[in-house]
């Protein structure tokens, strides 16, 4: 479980998280929207301690961030909104191993959830490719790989269908399905709910760092346009 | 309509891609001159701005690498935040770490030198030949830092040399085997 | 930080080139005048020229207090002595001049930075060095400023990037070695879209150069940087 | 007019466009899209000349782009994916100037083609601002402004949409459709129709390289998902 109470996170004059209050249960499958600049990024960044709160207190399964870095970037993964920037290793399969040798599995272990991860996205067989050869789609399948190879509780994805065409889009959408099936609780950040409303449990929608709107998909529709984001087509 | 800017003369398309490079790494100087932590015994601070050069010379070779640091002075000069702590300004080039600043383009064309000749090649040169580029890098930089501080601040070269040098040798060791680091993983494809 | 602030005061009109003029020979009269008598003189330039950009001393040393630790590092290091009597205040006396100098030095190159906006620099560049050589240099500058904040925040983002899948395990010199591949991957990729652009902008050597034109304003101002030179040979 | 005949474009062993004609008229506002990899960037670079054929020719306003570089950058300006990567300048007004300036015009005619290209992407009266303070839909529309600046025939943009959020969207949609009615022609890259069925006069689909599909936005939507493209809601 994440449990975000009166987060506030200031850059500068900017209040770009404002006196916010979140919970997400194990299991559960959140699609967090919003307008350009509406906080989604930062708020997320606090689940597993990329930033720090100037207020408020963020614990992940029962244990302040602040305070166990290690449990928290272990108990949630993330998947960057530009996933070029996410990229450490110079080739496929170097990164999504940089993870797990990080939590120090043995060999064996590391291996197996490389191919693991790298089937998951539709990118098996390619481990030796280099990153720099890849498409922007694929990089984008690859930042998935690395953040699902840390097999975590929580999976944090910032706008991961941009870029990505449709048989792209649908394999990564199929496989967080079937995450979500596992019991794996995941967090998908977007300003376009065309693209994820078959997977969502529950839609929230932050506003000036707020959250402006918590509810199921299905009742989300008519406020949408108002706050900026695409509502998904209704017929 | 066209026909108007017939006196137009393009730049060429491989020196435009050289100058974006040159510019972009002279801006990565500047990223790397922000990063930067207080030294207990001196008040130069410690910054990755060797690790750019060495880097420049490196993938850039000789003289795109000497061309792109020198930008990087000309920005910094006119007011660009790029020297140490984001600091900008005339006054660093005249300053006391005016040698370390004049020194750098000497460097990233030196160990662009050692690494690949005058024409740019293939970075992935054997490591004694890849260390010992970056340890006459490093040398250069020293002494005109030393004798820059010495000059500008009025004082002896022993203690400039303590100051200006002696302090900062660890450091230097460590943005070594991370350049060592880059080229051995082959984080970058070649050219 | 330092950084241009739009304005209108007396500094802020005046051409880039006179500016440039003025800092270059006060750096040179100051280290011919290393001298009470000569830092008095300085220092009242280097007053004026921050009246004369609408800026407080204060404010303009807070903006350079990174260099404070130099000037008390000379002074200090010279009058220390490995045997009794330790301390030998005399030797003060020369690197304390040197700090005052550089600290002026410093004063005066912020009003520059304060009053200039880049288009202004780039124009200057442009202006004072002759050819194909400026017209590249000058673009290179304003590329510089431009790209900069993105690749500060490229390094970041890949600091973090490691950070998320518990990078704080490895060495120093290996995480320090990622973060800089990263850098390079990115700083790499924005170049080869940048110089699609710029081909794609007609990037040419013979370009309308930006306007810069002396006005009456500028000449007790060049008058004061031409006797500030010539003063380093007197 | 653009006239792409036998264009054959390879990377190493890769054939990225293969044998590909085409003719995009005076005015017409295409949409070129495609799966990831099938060949869209390639084409339209060749439109002015950022690369050059391996085979077959392109020809702008009946004059080949190889020996009349110039013409064809004038007559087709581009904006690339990651817009951010193509400001040159770091004030809005300054960026703008740039193509001008590169022609060699007189300081008033860049002056009047800064601010009506300004205007023209709902930008006026912010020529000194940071770019780097503008938002993501500033920051593309300013990119279109500079190619406009160069007052072009044709305008085209490779995915111009990602990462915008709805209002930014419909922001940079209604420029287009203005500039489509002002005459100049548009070629836009996606692999995502949704977003511009409103805009097209035409859908050209590549896949491996070649026209797979050249038809009007209604009658495209049978054969779109086969080609790896999401179709426009059917309703
Ligand atoms: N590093 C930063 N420095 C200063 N301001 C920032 C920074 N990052 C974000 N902001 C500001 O904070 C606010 C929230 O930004 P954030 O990135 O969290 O929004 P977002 O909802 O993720 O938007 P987008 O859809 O564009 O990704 C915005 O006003 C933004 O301009
Ligand atoms: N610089 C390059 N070097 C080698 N191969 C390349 C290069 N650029 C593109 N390719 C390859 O050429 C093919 C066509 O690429 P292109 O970028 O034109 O596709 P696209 O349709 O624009 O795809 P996307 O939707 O991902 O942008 C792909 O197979 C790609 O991997
Ligand atoms: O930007 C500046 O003002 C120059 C700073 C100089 C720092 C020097 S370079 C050699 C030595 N190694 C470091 O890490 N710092 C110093
Ligand atoms: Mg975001
Ligand atoms: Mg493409």
């Amino acid at each position: 479980m994440i449990r975000v109470e009166g987060l506030v996170h200031r850059y500068g004059d900017t209040v770009a998280v404002d006196a916010l209050d979140l919970t997400i249960d194990d299991g559960e499958c959140v699609v967090l929207a919003g307008a350009n600049g509406s906080g989604k990024t930062t708020l997320v960044r606090h689940f597993n301690g990329l930033l720090e709160p100037d207020a408020g207190s963020v614990s992940v399964n029962g244990r302040a961030v602040a305070e166990n870095l290690v449990a928290a970037r272990t108990a949630v993964a993330m998947v960057f909104q530009h996933p070029e920037d996410q990229l450490v290793a110079a080739t496929v399969g170097a990164d999504v191993a940089f993870g797990p040798e990080n939590l120090g599995l043995s060999r064996d272990d590391i291996d197996r959830r490389v191919s693991e991860s790298l089937a998951a996205v539709n990118l098996d067989g390619r481990a030796d490719e280099r990153v720099d050869t890849l498409s922007g789609g694929e990089v984008e399948r690859l930042a998935i790989a690395g953040a699902l190879a840390m097999e975590p509780d929580h999976l944090v994805l910032d706008e991961p269908f941009t870029g990505l065409d449709e048989p792209a889009r649908q394999s990564v959408l199929a496989r967080l399905q079937e995450l979500r099936t596992s019991g794996t609780s995941l967090v998908v950040v977007t300003h376009d709910l065309r693209d994820v409303t078959e997977l969502a449990d529950r839609v929230v929608v932050l506003s000036d760092g707020r959250v402006a709107l918590d509810t199921t998909p299905e009742n989300a529709s008519d406020r949408l346009a108002d706050l900026g984001i695409r509502p998904p087509p209704s017929c | 309509m066209a026909t108007e800017h017939e006196s137009v003369e393009l730049v060429g398309d491989e020196l435009v891609g050289n100058i974006a490079r040159a510019a972009l790494f002279a801006a990565l100087m500047g990223a790397g001159a922000y990063v930067s932590f207080p030294n207990p015994i001196s008040p130069i601070p410690v910054t990755l701005q060797v690790l750019v050069v060495f880097l420049a010379g490196i993938f850039l070779g000789p003289i795109w690498g000497g061309v792109s640091i020198s930008l990087y002075l000309v920005a910094g000069g006119l007011g660009a935040p790029v020297f140490a702590g984001g600091s900008a300004g005339f006054g660093a080039l005249v300053g006391p770490t005016a040698g370390y600043l004049w020194s750098y383009p000497l460097a990233a064309a030196l160990v662009g030198f050692l690494v690949h000749g005058t024409e740019l090649g293939d970075y992935r040169v054997g490591t004694v030949r890849l260390v010992g580029a970056m340890v006459a890098g490093t040398a250069v930089i020293y002494a005109l830092g030393v004798i820059g501080f010495a000059f500008v601040q009025n004082v002896g070269l022993g203690a400039a040399f303590w100051t200006a040098a002696a302090a900062f040798i660890p450091a230097e060791a460590f943005k070594i085997a991370a350049a060592v680091g880059i080229v051995r993983s082959d984080a970058i494809a070649a050219n | 930080m330092l950084t241009y602030e739009p304005g209108d005061s007396f500094a802020h009109r005046l051409d880039p080139r006179t500016k440039l003029a003025v800092q270059i020979s006060f750096a040179a009269a100051g280290l011919a005048h290393t001298t009470p008598v000569g830092l008095t003189v300085l220092g009242v330039v280097a007053a004026v020229s921050l009246r004369a950009a609408d800026t407080s001393p204060f404010s303009a040393l807070y903006a350079i207090r990174y260099a404070v630790p130099f000037l008390v590092v000379g002074p200090v290091v010279e009058t220390a002595r490995l045997g009794a009597p330790w301390f030998d205040p005399a030797a003060a006396i020369d690197p304390a001049l040197a700090s005052i100098r550089v600290l002026l030095v410093f004063l005066v190159a912020a009003a520059y930075v304060k009053t200039t906006p880049i288009r202004e620099s780039r124009a200057a560049v442009q202006r004072l060095v002759p050819g194909r050589f400026g017209v590249a240099l000058g673009v290179g500058v304003a590329l510089v400023f431009r790209f900069l904040p993105l690749i500060r925040h490229d390094l970041l983002r890949v600091r973090e990037a490691q950070a998320a899948r518990l990078g704080q395990t490895r060495r120093l010199d290996e995480r320090l070695s990622l973060v800089a591949a990263g850098g390079l991957r990115r700083t790499f990729a924005r170049a080869d879209s940048l110089a699609l652009a710029l081909r794609s902008r007609c990037f040419a050597w013979n370009p309308t150069l930006p306007e810069l034109r002396f006005s009456r304003r500028d000449a007790p101002v060049l008058g004061l940087a031409v006797s500030l030179l010539v003063s380093v040979f007197l």
